[in-house]
């Protein structure tokens, strides 16, 4: 029982931190304050060059890719490095460093991996994830951009949702409807579409916070050469997949611009003492979760670093840690009363807080649905940890042009 | 046992439905959004016609001359579609304090009100809400002070504010909205369909409504019964998520089939339907307290708040979620209800403060 | 609004409470301790009787019945003043009079009415429900017992559970399988049985609180003539649906030896003061819901007193009111702390309290179960009172011998 | 990172399974309830053999050596099949109570519990329990005093006695359980499997083990330890009702299908997982903390307890819930959880207490 690095960890870590401490603070500097702009994302791609040239581009990857063929607790190890610096990182470049190499790896022909897979890792390609619709988010199998062959190429007609950086990216990971004359997972399949391509329209998403930190996709008699598709014909779901495998498990709560247990006290500290004790079984609860999944989070880093598969377990940390930001975010709102509502009539260290809160109260809610809703995760644990029964399905044996599909 | 709203009163109730339901829309709270107004004269002064402002004021002032339990089933129906006028700050809590008022200038402002030709707010948070602790000082005829949150402040006509005279006494003053002194700063929030501001009172002209221990009661009689109304609007608000989730659950297809065939799905909804009508029964009992006498009150107001908070909040989250990404777009009309739900469950004192009371009260042995 | 009776039923209460006031001291007294043996089941008898003589009995029946043709509000009046007394009612007579009655009236032969309503109305006939068997509880009709035809008898062989009383009834309300080649709700018949037919054996069930307040009956080549069929063979699932609508909508809560919020408010006030605040959050929630259950039922009550139907949400109460019951005893025993354990070390009166969250801790258990489990409840309300759609049912069409039954 | 159980502390924790699951089943435990004996005497020497006693008792003492990490692993084993041994009062408490003293009688005693000759259990609980506001007065060698429940105190050899001198000094004391003037009466509780009872000392022999500061803060730090080490033995529990369920739910057929295929039923099979998975790994920072330092034990005792209180409470409930009837039954073993989880989540002080030492800790900024 130990929560200290194994000595080659530690090592590595000295390693990673003293690279970074020389490095990475030229790459904080003066980043501009649009956080989903052109220029950021240009400031996002010279930080990967830089890390690939180091050997940290990659570090599961074999050398020969430009990797160091280290353990994924390496990985680990830079990230929560890196973490310790305002770097320009996130899905700018994870989506195709994180998603597209290990897909296109998997199931690409060698000219594609050498086409897509060394330029990502440099960080000259930045790549969108083309999956979730209108009408397939859970379900997201239920999709319904068409592709239909022209000769050597493909034509896809449809629209994409939730597609982060889509307005910068070079290229996209893209999953369409090939046959809907099948059963739905049977007719899918998968191509990597080149963003500059005519008829790809791609619109920002104003989300309930007001911010956009999403996009929407519209694909209008887009033209996909076929040596841009991935994996057979009608086997778009494999390779899916394998995309949704990589999404890498995350807990959350690391971040300080989200409300934590600590916040909340800090704002209880403010009401009388009787009412302090009201809130205070709710609160203890929500923190005795809070520390859970910190030490689950160790748990799996345990697993991780013994080279061990996480078990669909692993996916409770997303659903525990959304549920905690809401119900935590809406204790504080509830503790702070009506004037917490407006923060600007707070003191401005107050301010940031229950600014911080009200970020909460929506992230939370978005939480709970991306990357697998609640319910989608609780059907997981059920079937894949417990080996409970599946759902009765309806939609399984059926073509997917003869599927209900409400209005 | 006739525990129920009368059939007048239904029938006004269906009347306010199908009313708000032509005229507020969420596309029309999307377009008064846009305009940046206080609030939707239009609809304001359609109120105004059809009686609504003076429905609980006595004929002999202007009103249609019913009571409380009228405003109770206007509340719930203005909570359903979101209407954005300011008819709580004016009708269920200026008016209820102006017709405890005796003199010329509260009949007056009454009739204002009735006839849709004055909005009026109450001032009184500062340091907290609903009581006299505060700064704001009354001499020689004006008032000086600054409150912190003022509901509807922003297309106010008249202002009825707490203050203490020199001996401390309490008071609660009538303040013309247009007067020298008076300074008015709007305020972002949470849910912008209320809007709030700061007030800054700076030797203002005021006339007394009420003094002493007559002041402070009224106040907190009207605190009491507000909360009652406050139950209603989050009833109609949770009824209202209620109900758009339910539609969509039912043509929002995945897997095959209506996501509402799910247990999943549908147990969620049958929660939401029980505790809404765990806060309907609650609301009941104050509406019925309100005419029935002081006694049960304050267990009553409690009681309907918490259910009326736990109702609204599980609703308004629930229906965004289930939603799914849809329901976090600016596009959808789930975060109306997620903002007001908030709004509310805050709005006349939280959770723990409503907890402390409705306790109390058992205590008492009610 | 209003939560007085009107007129008419003010008139009616004033006739029960005087009434009551003259008969009912006499029957409450010398009660024997054993609230289920014999003795007490010849009191319950003549308590009927009393009432039968006196128009008491079936408020709601027409007056050639032996009724008086009164509204349900009426029933419920009289209900209410009764239990002011310790009268020795409950099941043991309202299972005859208020299931057995209807049904029979509902679907039997002029003969069958002749034979059992007036004796049921009379205190004469007592009787037991023989619906639920072990594998049937929530899945009623996935029920096992056989129903052979053999000459002008039927042959039952079967096993049910949870039959009140049945100890002492002269007749039960059998519900089996006279069809195992059709649909599980297609091949169901019901019978009246004589409980003093050869091979039927009634045992009691222990509880998890030790008490034993059910039986199990064991039916063993039990013969039933045909005269003792209500309604036509394989049309016994209509007929135990009359008797299951006649099951009283209740919220319970009423009875003083349940804990209730006041007795949780009263241990809470022997903490320090300091945690009895932790603990009010969660004691006011649980407050607002005994509250609004109390006056859920005033609305029913009224509905009920203007002769309208109650809609699928009146299930709602059972409902609210065992979860409530489960959380308000766990709450007590955790405020209680070690001691609460233990009531013999506490002084009589907080032992006598002690023992009703214990009571409450096994009963709220068991009410959760007992006559449709949360999740069917929850089902019904979505389906019966939202209109949302049913389950999948993969049993709805296929021969009940064709069905799978696990072990 | 190696935040996981050794290899030696897994296949410790696989050899108590296997042997528990083939010595002790619900039936064994309930033919042991009919003997009405204290406790299961032949598993009880059993474990000694195994030297499950003196898993953490130093060699030189006559233990195995191990730590309190093995305590951690045989808690979670001995909760999930309810062993009706005194197990946690004398290894958990009173022996990690010994090893703390100085002296020869406590070296003794140690060694007979290790043997399996001795069950001793802690006699501390008066107005409230784990400090010294006591009435137990010690003097001229005899103590003297009345204690309201103790653990294990039917079956026990001796007992560890807390007490105060004639100047007020705390003391834990030893005394013979057979001595003169030790009166015991058994008690009716919720949970039989586990004996309390009342202990009446009148003048009796007692040694002291420790005194002053040492005995106040011996005592606090195994009140500490113990809580982590019954936060394993609560997520036993909670497992092996978690496990009882979803074989049960797969087995048991209704509409045709087994139970555990509706949404209704595997996603709340799901959460208890969940919640046991978050107890769990609250728990093993417990497990850390008492190997690595004193400063995070108070939260990381608080925070084990309050989730495993959660998490035993929530799968005990549902696990007799989903059985169905058959779970209100005495013939089904759903009861012996269900008593149990109510038991531990008041042992040690309740969830309000766990919950002020939980945010204190946090609020000094662990």
């Amino acid at each position: 029982m130990n929560v200290q690095d194994t000595p080659e960890e530690a090592r590595f870590r000295v390693e990673v931190r003293s690279w970074l401490q020389a490095t990475a603070p030229e790459f904080c500097k003066d980043l501009p304050a649009d956080r989903s702009g052109i220029e950021y994302a240009a400031r996002g791609q010279d930080w990967q060059r830089k890390k690939a040239a180091a050997g940290f581009a990659a570090i599961c990857l074999p050398q020969t890719l430009g990797g160091r063929d280290a353990s994924p607790m390496m990985e680990v190890i830079f990230a929560e490095e890196e973490a310790r610096y305002p770097l320009p990182v996130g899905p700018l470049t994870s989506i195709g460093v994180g998603l597209a190499v290990p897909t296109i790896l998997a199931h690409g022909t060698p000219e594609q991996i050498e086409r897509f897979v060394k330029p990502t890792l440099l960080g000259e390609l930045l790549w969108c994830q083309l999956f979730s619709e209108p009408a397939a988010g859970s379900d997201l199998a239920g999709l319904r951009a068409r592709a239909t062959r022209d000769g050597d190429d493909w034509i896809i007609s449809g629209q994409k949702v939730w597609n982060s950086w889509a307005h910068v990216a070079h290229w996209g990971l893209l999953v369409a409807r090939s046959d809907a004359s099948v059963p739905k997972h049977k007719g899918l399949s998968y191509f990597l579409l080149d963003m500059r391509t005519p008829g790809v329209e791609v619109r920002p998403i104003r989300q309930i916070s007001g911010e956009s930190e999403f996009n929407e996709v519209f694909l209008n008699d887009v033209r996909i050469p076929d040596c841009c598709r991935i994996g057979q014909v009608g086997e778009g779901w494999k390779v899916t997949m394998t995309t949704l495998m990589n999404e890498r498990v995350s807990v959350g709560g690391e971040s300080g611009t989200l409300p934590d247990v600590r916040s909340v006290l800090g704002l209880l500290q403010t009401l009388e003492p009787e009412l302090q004790a009201v809130y205070r079984m709710q609160l203890a609860r929500l923190a005795a979760q809070e520390q859970g999944l910190k030490y689950f989070r160790f748990r799996l880093l345990t697993q991780i670093s013994r080279g061990e598969m996480l078990s669909a377990v692993a996916g409770m940390g997303k659903l525990v840690y959304a549920n905690l930001l809401q119900d935590l975010s809406s204790l504080a709102l509830d503790i702070a009363g009506t004037a917490g509502l407006y923060p600007e009539t707070a003191s401005p260290a107050m301010a940031a807080e229950l600014k911080k809160f009200h970020d909460g109260y929506f992230w939370g809610a978005a939480l709970r649905i991306a990357g697998g809703a609640d319910e989608i995760l609780r059907n997981q644990i059920a079937e894949r940890a417990l080996g409970l029964p599946g759902d009765i399905r309806v939609d399984k044996e059926v073509a997917f042009s003869k599927l209900p599909s409400g209005r | 046992m006739d525990f129920d709203f009368s059939d007048e009163q239904k029938m006004l109730r269906d009347e306010a439905h199908r009313f708000l339901g032509d005229v507020s829309s969420f596309a029309s709270i999307r377009r008064h959004l846009e305009t940046g107004s206080a609030f939707d004269r239009g609809l304001w002064a359609r109120l105004g016609e059809m009686g609504w402002l003076g429905v609980a004021v006595a004929e002999e002032q202007g009103g249609l001359g019913f009571g409380p339990l009228e405003l109770c089933v206007l509340n719930e129906e203005l909570g359903r579609c979101l209407a954005p006028v300011p008819f709580f700050s004016t009708v269920c809590i200026a008016a209820e304090i102006l017709k405890g008022c005796t003199g010329a200038a509260a009949a007056r402002l009454l009739r204002r009100i009735v006839g849709g030709q004055a909005v009026v707010t109450l001032a009184s948070a500062e340091r907290s809400d609903w009581n006299f602790d505060i700064a704001t000082r009354f001499a020689g005829g004006k008032v000086s002070g600054s409150k912190t949150l003022v509901a509807d402040l922003p297309g106010a006509d008249a202002l009825i504010v707490t203050a203490l005279d020199a001996d401390k006494e309490p008071l609660l003053l009538l303040v013309d909205a247009l007067a020298n002194g008076v300074m008015r700063t709007a305020l972002q929030g949470l849910d912008a369909l209320r809007p709030q501001a700061h007030l800054v009172l700076d030797q203002v002209d005021a006339d007394v409504l009420a003094r002493g221990d007559e002041a402070r009661q009224l106040l907190a009689r009207v605190h009491e019964q507000a909360a009652i109304f406050a139950a209603f609007e989050q009833i109609g608000g949770a009824q209202g998520a209620l109900d758009m989730i339910a539609a969509y659950g039912q043509q929002r297809y995945a897997f095959g089939r209506p996501i509402a065939g799910n247990q999943a799905v549908k147990h969620k909804l049958a929660d939401m339907l029980v505790k809404i009508e765990l806060a309907r029964s609650n609301a009941y009992y104050g509406a019925w307290s309100l005419e029935a006498g002081p006694a049960e009150r304050p267990v009553a107001a409690a009681a309907a708040r918490l259910s009326a908070i736990e109702a609204f909040e599980f609703a308004a989250e629930e229906n965004l979620h289930l939603h799914g990404g849809i329901g976090y777009t600016w596009e959808a009309d789930c975060q109306f209800y997620y903002r007001r739900s908030r709004l509310l469950a805050v709005s006349l004192g939280n959770a723990a403060q409503w907890s402390q009371k409705l306790l109390a009260g058992y205590s008492r042995g009610i």
